[in-house]
């Protein structure tokens, strides 16, 4: 029964989507109405099934001898869709407003709705070979995202975000085939390779494992691999927001997550070489996004830039491979999205009553759209990682994760993580200098015609705001939710 | 820490407690007194600028973060404060809007955040190696945890104490006092180098005295290299002063090397030297809150920022210059104003600690800055009343009593407390008795 | 002896026979008896793989009384079985989906003589696919390549003429080289039987007697067939073939012509050669490496395509790629993974040809992409049909291009040294390089001006009207190669079963 | 010597095979080329019967009584007789076929030359676009 309610879960969304199109709405309200109620409802089903139904697992076809399509609910997979259920809601109604002098409005939402349900979908994926077949829907459903506006740009942006997805999808794809046939299985099993590592399969394993590391590490913008995200800012920022701040690069960190823990084991790991070298690419990332940010004078470019950093920290957190690791990098997998997405909706709002989009032109912005600005401020400050706002918790766990860990590759982290605060500091605070303090000769007549923007958009914003404050001063709940995944992930502990 | 008050608990270990103790009493009433003195000059000060609506706003929310910090209760709470703190008081900084001003503004910003950062590296491995977060004397570091690693907790000390001596204007985060001061209003100035600057001492003294504790550091390269990095401040800081002729430029290096004093106190790690580093604390503070009311009332009659433009401005302003004086006998050190028992502590200190060549080289620099203290800040006066022959007379004339007020008690509190040090040294030798 | 052994033959006889009743019959009959021929054929070639599944032997048939060594024989397996099920069902389909063209593109007058080159093109793969005489095999490869020419040059344009031109010569030169390989085989065999070379074959490579002739023998007949299908960079002349001929000519040629020769390829690499000595030959790493550069060459030029057929034609010289790569690893499980990709590749680009047909027709018979704007919301089955062909080749699980990466991937993965990195590249590269083509097509067929709320629906309407209007024949064609590609997709175990045991059977 | 000499039509088949293969890959004249195809086929045929000529036996004709009881040594092998006959049958229909092409082509292009032809078309492509 529960089974069913997981795919009801992930196919109301793609079918509701798909079909929207062809229903072909008139009025702006009805279709308004419609996305809403889809996304509404596909959220409170997904929030009651990972409430009650956790342990569920259900397969739904035996593609072949050894590869199933199938579905489970454990609470790694559930964390993830508590994420993306709580944040898309919000994000569509803020997309209706920013949305709403767009062209073909139809295709926006319809696809923009199916991604929910294939985002839900790679986090209740029950084996490796169902998360590939969502992570690769992902790609085909957000590209008309990115080109959505179909200029040269967007198209340019849209085929880079292919070219390296696909890559990307294809080297992990390899990676699993590999683990198939050595292990024998591409099951989340929690006792991971460990039977099948021999001698004589490490190094296979070993590779297979690089080969998912970065093929999956395209998605989480990974150092050499992270050229598609800051190009696929042209998109508009609804989608810019939700999807290359929370579902699509998340479910790369996510699916790294998965294989890390699920697929090999925290045993198997710990200690290696293939995890000294993870971990050095995730932190030369975590500095590297940040310098980028700080030179990048684009607002969303800007962002995109301080998203490749922070996913990074998440796959740090990931890659310490011990308990610790794997909650903190839960922790900042949920804080970031609430933080990254707010930054982008302001980016947004900023673009949608003014047209500005250089962090040079925001001079005095903040009187003009104070609301947007106030939560612009609580999330940088958030992101830098100052208590008791909830980016602080999610830092510390990490760095403290990584103190416990206790290796050399460990410390790298914790000073990538040290300068990539100071960075964030700069990147951030200048634009919030910048625009509650223009300076002398600053002309408020410039910015007469900017309003703040109506509530669909600024109702999201004060929303996430609230639960940045609320979820760093009390995080009990959610870390006792995170500390769930343990169970599944360090049976011994 | 007595009084322990728990506002919030994030997670078991990581809680919001305010709680006080003798230093961070101290602490409190300094920085205070300090505030209500700079804020009635302030009353006159701001007819000279605009956003005063604005200004007093962070005004007194940086007070109410300064006050939080001297209650603390552990390393978050400390580093929460500490955090708001630079970010409330950078509008200060910013608030004449020039171009400067804003690049001075994010100087002092990124100074302040990455020292901060660095102390917040401390706070990830006291979570590991210690017992506790809270702050208690003598240190909470586990020692059966760190068998083994010491080198590694030796250099997160470090680095932390390190970090959060940016805000100390310690050597070598210290670039930002120079730039910040100068473009800042009088009275953001003279909180600035008064009393934040103390929040950086107080946050060292915590981390050195109650997480890190004495026992880890005493003796080690750590101490050492603390000690030879505040007695370059001391130096370097008088030497820039010496060579500056911008006034308050001048009075920020002076801050500079002045709050090193203390830091040298701090890191001497006895009790003498940390009676003596808090006593030039409060003395510190109250003489350099008062040259910078005094620097601006000049400015704020004048427009004249620079010394060498102030010759026979002294007659204009007889009791503004008078007070500059004193303050001047005072932060050389001369018996009996206020300066002079806090560097014999901290003198006596450094020698009776034995530490190999820095006991006495400690201070011999203490010396030898004294003595460059005099020579940038003498002349002032002494052009100020006899200049030269032949110089122009100069423009001006004495301020209102909502200025004047505020100078002549702290002129005042330089002469008594001088004469009458004891009760102060009391309670700041039972104060630093505690860290012990 | 069972009736089913007849199947084979029969099958073969049939096609003939009917193709030259075709020649008196009028247009509409000859298309009926074509229709039945090749329906009738696909459901025995059903009849004898299930008589496999059963527990069929493989068996020889003999031609005419005279037996081994002399006679000439067919030989039929699980494999075989399967392969002439899947000829004549996509051959079938073919026709159907590219049935509007044909009236337009060759007239009434001449249509019974276009079912005469496909009953026969059908009846010469067949052969291909039974027979265990090489001999027989090189008659075949003739009238393969007569009637192929035939089914395009039948549209009579110029284009076509010089394509279909080009096409003979490549053609008679890979023949050429083949029947020349088959004389110096037979020289040094003296035989011409598959089963009897092997023997003769694997004794003479034990006593390592006429090393040169017999290395170079293979080697012919690998260059000679690759060329015929099209292996990079014999592939020049398949871009202007395929995409000059009529829909369902177009369908015919690169999804089954194609991979004739390669089956034939493979029974000569396994069944003439022998499982234990062609691992070891050169020209297998020589297939591998111009396989993968077929991979990325193909698809590279498919990117530059502004022509939907001849994208379409230059993406299966990238497909062939993946075929001979599965065949240069040299394991079995390579080629059982070009098998899949043969399957596959056969559904899924007939598919796409006929869905192009369809595209063209909605957009004024136009290829060019500028003209093809929004051809896939007026013909939305080409545009389902787009839809499922660019998933299944992206590889998405449920598709059948899926099934075809999983095994080339768990193929190479295993395999050592130099073949498991390159071939690993390549699939990678080409993935990319695939997506992008496809997915770009799919972008300029769906695009298309966003109209206003009121007319759009009308829009809908009058669209919904045309579309019922529309060839019954050409939709049911689309929906059952997309039921085919989602079948090999979702059933993949028990195709590859039937691969495998059909390999077995080989040997 | 006399080992070359005992080979001579299988090396004379080579060589035509060359001659003919590359004229059929090398000539611009579509008429030459199907004369190369002639060529290339004859010399296989050429092969073919020289393989299947055996010094000193004699035609493969057998009558009824004889079966059974003769021994196969002493005549020629008959089956390159059968494939060159196959082959030549199949050479000729391919040549029809390709000679009729070209008639067709001839009309249309109104020459000869494959890359002429090729040139005018590309040419009409471009106008096409």
């Amino acid at each position: 029964m529960n089974g069913i309610a997981i795919l009801i879960v992930i196919m109301l969304p793609i079918l509701g989507g798909a079909l929207l199109p062809l229903l072909d709405f008139d009025a702006r309200k009805a279709r308004m109405y419609y996305v809403m109620a889809i996304v509404l409802a596909t959220s409170v089903l997904c929030l009651s099934l990972i409430s009650g139904s956790e342990g569920t697992q259900f397969v739904l076809y035996h593609l072949t001898s050894t590869i199933d399509i199938a579905f489970r609910i454990d609470r790694f997979g559930s964390v993830f869709a508590l994420l993306v259920s709580v944040l898309w809601p919000l994000s569509t109604l803020y997309a209706f407003e920013y949305m709403s002098h767009s062209h073909k409005r139809n295709r926006f939402f319809g696809f923009f709705t199916m991604s929910f349900g294939i985002t839900l979908g790679v986090a209740f994926s029950g084996n490796l070979i169902t998360m590939y077949l969502f992570y690769e829907l992902l790609t085909l459903s957000t590209l008309p995202l990115i080109t959505h506006d179909g200029s040269r740009e967007a198209k340019v942006a849209g085929v880079k975000y292919l070219v390296y997805s696909i890559a990307g999808a294809t080297a992990a794809f390899i990676g699993m085939i590999a683990v198939l046939t050595r292990g024998g299985s591409l099951e989340f099993n929690v006792i991971g390779l460990g039977s099948a590592v021999t001698e004589a399969n490490r190094n296979f394993l070993d590779a297979a494992f690089l080969f998912m590391f970065f093929g999956f590490g395209v998605k989480a913008a990974l150092f050499p691999l992270h050229g598609w995200l800051p190009t696929a800012g042209v998109a508009p920022t609804p989608v810019t927001a939700l999807l290359h701040a929370v579902a699509v690069v998340k479910s790369g960190v996510f699916a790294i997550g998965r294989v890390v823990y699920y697929t090999y084991d925290a045993g198997y790991l710990a200690g290696s070489i293939v995890q000294k070298v993870a971990l050095w690419f995730a932190a030369f990332t975590i500095v590297y996004g940040t310098v980028m940010a700080w030179k990048e004078l684009h607002f969303k470019k800007r962002l995109a830039y301080s998203t490749v950093s922070n996913l990074s920290y998440i796959l740090f957190a990931f890659l310490l491979a011990t308990p610790q690791g794997l909650t903190a990098g839960l922790l900042h997998m949920i804080f970031h999205g609430l933080m990254k997405i707010a930054l982008f909706f302001v980016a947004g709002a900023v673009m949608h009553q003014s047209g500005k989009t250089y962090v040079t032109e925001l001079g005095g912005f903040a009187k003009a759209m104070p609301i947007s600005f106030g939560v612009f401020t609580i999330a940088s400050v958030a992101l830098i990682g100052v208590p008791p706002l909830c980016g602080f918790l999610s830092k510390y766990a990490i760095a403290v994760a990584a103190v416990d860990e206790g290796s050399v590759s460990g410390y790298l982290g914790i000073a990538a993580l040290l300068i990539s605060a100071v960075f964030t500091s700069m990147y951030l605070l200048t634009i919030v200098v910048k625009a509650y303090f223009p300076g002398e000769g600053f002309d408020p007549a410039s910015l007469k015609d900017v309003k703040e923007a109506n509530w669909y958009m600024t109702l999201p914003l004060i929303a996430l705001a609230v639960l940045m404050i609320v979820l760093g001063c009390l995080p009990g709940g959610l870390t006792q939710f995170i500390a769930g995944t343990l169970a599944d992930a360090f049976p011994g502990l | 820490m007595t009084n322990v008050y728990t506002l919030l608990k994030i997670t078991d270990k990581l809680t919001l407690q305010f709680g006080s103790d003798p230093t961070g009493r101290f602490f409190l009433c300094l920085v205070t007194i300090m505030w209500i003195l700079v804020g009635i000059y302030a009353q006159k000060y701001k007819e000279h600028q605009k956003h005063n609506a604005r200004f007093f706003t962070f005004y007194i929310l940086t007070w109410v973060m300064l006050a939080s910090l001297t209650m603390a209760a552990n390393y978050l709470t400390m580093y929460l404060c500490f955090e708001f703190m630079t970010l409330l008081s950078m509008p200060l900084v910013l608030h004449n809007g020039t171009p400067e001003s804003i690049a001075a503004a994010k100087k002092y910003l990124f100074y302040s955040i990455f020292g901060a950062t660095l102390g917040l590296m401390g706070m990830f491995f006291v979570n590991t190696y210690g017992t506790t977060l809270a702050f208690t004397a003598g240190g909470v570091l586990d020692p059966a945890k760190i068998a083994g690693h010491e080198t590694l907790i030796l250099w997160v000390a470090f680095l932390s104490i390190a970090g959060f001596g940016a805000k100390a204007g310690l050597f070598p985060l210290h670039a930002w006092l120079p730039t910040a001061h100068p473009v800042a209003p009088a009275p953001a100035s003279a909180v600035l180098s008064g009393c934040i600057t103390k929040a950086g001492v107080l946050c060292i003294i915590r981390l050195v005295y109650q997480i890190y504790g004495v026992q880890l550091l005493r003796g080690t390269w750590v101490q050492m290299a603390l000690i030879i990095l505040a007695l370059i401040t001391v130096f370097m800081g008088s030497m820039m002063a010496f060579g500056e002729d911008l006034m308050k430029k001048r009075f920020a290096f002076s801050t500079v090397s002045q709050v090193s004093y203390v830091l040298l106190g701090v890191f001497t790690m006895n009790e003498t030297a940390l009676l003596g580093a808090l006593l030039h604390a409060a003395y510190h503070s109250i003489i350099k809150d008062g040259l910078f009311l005094c620097a601006g009332t000049i400015i704020f009659w004048t427009h004249k920022e620079h010394v060498s433009e102030m010759k026979g401005l002294g007659r204009k302003m007889p009791v503004t210059f008078g007070s500059l004086a004193i303050f001047s006998l005072g932060l050389v050190g001369i018996p009996p104003f206020a300066g002079f028992l806090s560097k014999w502590y901290l003198a006596s200190g450094s020698l009776s600690e034995g530490l190999p060549v820095l006991s006495w080289l400690a201070p011999a620099i203490l010396l030898l800055s004294a003595l460059l203290t005099a020579g940038y800040l003498f002349p002032i006066c002494i052009h100020g009343f006899f200049p030269a022959e032949g110089e122009p007379e100069a423009e001006g004339k004495e301020g209102s009593a909502l200025m004047l007020v505020p100078i002549l008690i702290l002129a005042a509190a330089t002469v008594l407390i001088g004469i009458f040090a004891s009760p102060l040294k009391d309670a700041l030798q039972a104060a630093a008795a505690t860290m012990f | 002896m069972n009736f089913v052994q007849n199947i084979p033959a029969l099958s073969i006889l049939l096609l003939m026979f009917c193709g030259i009743v075709c020649l008196v019959l009028p247009a509409r009959w000859a298309r009926h008896l074509a229709d039945c021929a090749i329906a009738l054929v696909c459901a025995a070639s059903v009849v004898l793989w299930v008589a496999f599944l059963r527990g069929q032997e493989v068996f020889t048939y003999s031609m005419g009384e005279i037996g081994a060594p002399f006679g000439n024989e067919l030989r039929a397996g699980m494999l075989e079985a399967a392969a002439a099920t899947l000829f004549s069902a996509v051959t079938l389909l073919s026709i159907l989906g590219g049935r509007a063209h044909l009236r337009a593109d060759i007239g009434k007058k001449k249509v019974n003589l276009y079912y005469i080159s496909v009953l026969f093109l059908l009846c010469s793969m067949l052969a291909l696919v039974y027979t265990n005489d090489l001999f027989t095999a090189y008659v075949f490869v003739e009238i393969n390549t007569i009637t192929a020419c035939g089914i395009v040059m039948s549209k009579e344009d110029g284009y076509t003429l010089a394509a279909s031109m080009r096409y003979f010569i490549m053609s008679l030169i890979g023949s050429g080289l083949f029947l020349i390989a088959v004389s110096i085989l037979y020289a040094l065999t003296g035989h011409l039987l598959m089963s009897n070379i092997q023997e003769e074959v694997a004794a003479l490579y034990a006593s390592g007697q006429y090393r040169a002739p017999l290395q170079v023998s293979i080697a012919l007949m690998g260059v000679g067939l690759s060329l015929k299908s099209a292996l990079w960079p014999f592939s020049s002349w398949l871009p202007d073939a395929h995409s000059s001929a009529s829909a369902s000519s177009s369908a015919m040629l690169s999804g089954l012509v194609l991979k004739s020769f390669i089956f034939l390829l493979v029974k000569v690499f396994y069944r003439v050669v022998g499982v234990t000595i062609i691992p070891t030959h050169a020209i297998l790493d020589l297939l591998l490496v111009f396989g993968i550069l077929g991979m990325i060459m193909g698809s590279v030029n498919a990117l530059f395509e502004r022509d939907i057929k001849r994208m379409l034609a230059y993406s299966s010289i990238g497909q062939i790629g993946y075929i001979f790569c599965g065949i240069g690893l040299g394991t079995i499980a390579g080629v059982a993974a070009a098998m899949v990709q043969i399957a596959v590749h056969a559904c899924t680009k007939a598919m796409l040809f006929c869905a192009a047909g369809g595209l063209m027709d909605a957009s004024g018979g136009s290829k060019k992409f500028k003209d093809l704007e929004g051809a896939g919301r007026r013909d939305t089955y080409a545009g389902v049909a787009f839809i499922v062909g660019t998933l299944s080749m992206i590889g998405i699980p449920f598709f059948g291009g899926f099934i075809t990466k999983l095994s080339l991937v768990t193929a190479a993965v295993e395999v050592g040294g130099w073949r498991n990195t390159l071939s690993i590249l390549a699939i990678i590269v080409s993935t990319i390089l695939t997506a992008i083509y496809y997915i770009n097509v799919l972008a300029i067929i769906f695009r298309g001006a966003e109209t206003g709320p009121t007319t759009a629906r009308e829009k809908l309407r009058e669209q919904w009207k045309k579309q019922m209007r529309l060839d019954t024949e050409y939709e049911l064609a689309i929906v059952l190669f997309i039921l085919l590609n989602l079948a090999i997709g979702l059933q993949s175990d028990r195709l590859m079963d039937v691969i495998r045991t059909g390999l077995a059977m080989f040997g | 010597m006399t080992y070359f000499f005992a080979d001579l039509p299988e090396y004379a088949a080579m060589i035509l095979f060359g001659i003919g293969l590359s004229i059929l890959m090398l000539a611009k004249n579509l008429v030459k080329k199907i004369i190369g195809l002639n060529i290339m086929d004859t010399s296989v045929f050429l092969f073919l019967a020289a393989k299947g000529y055996v010094e000193g036996t004699v035609a493969p004709i057998v009558t009824a009584e004889e079966l059974g009881r003769i021994d196969s040594a002493l005549y020629s092998n008959p089956v390159p007789a059968g494939l060159v006959l196959t082959g030549i049958v199949v050479s000729v229909s391919v040549t029809a076929v390709l000679l009729s092409l070209v008639v067709r082509l001839n009309e249309e292009f109104h020459t000869l030359d494959i890359d002429e032809i090729i040139h005018i078309l590309r040419k009409r492509d471009r106008e096409d676009l």
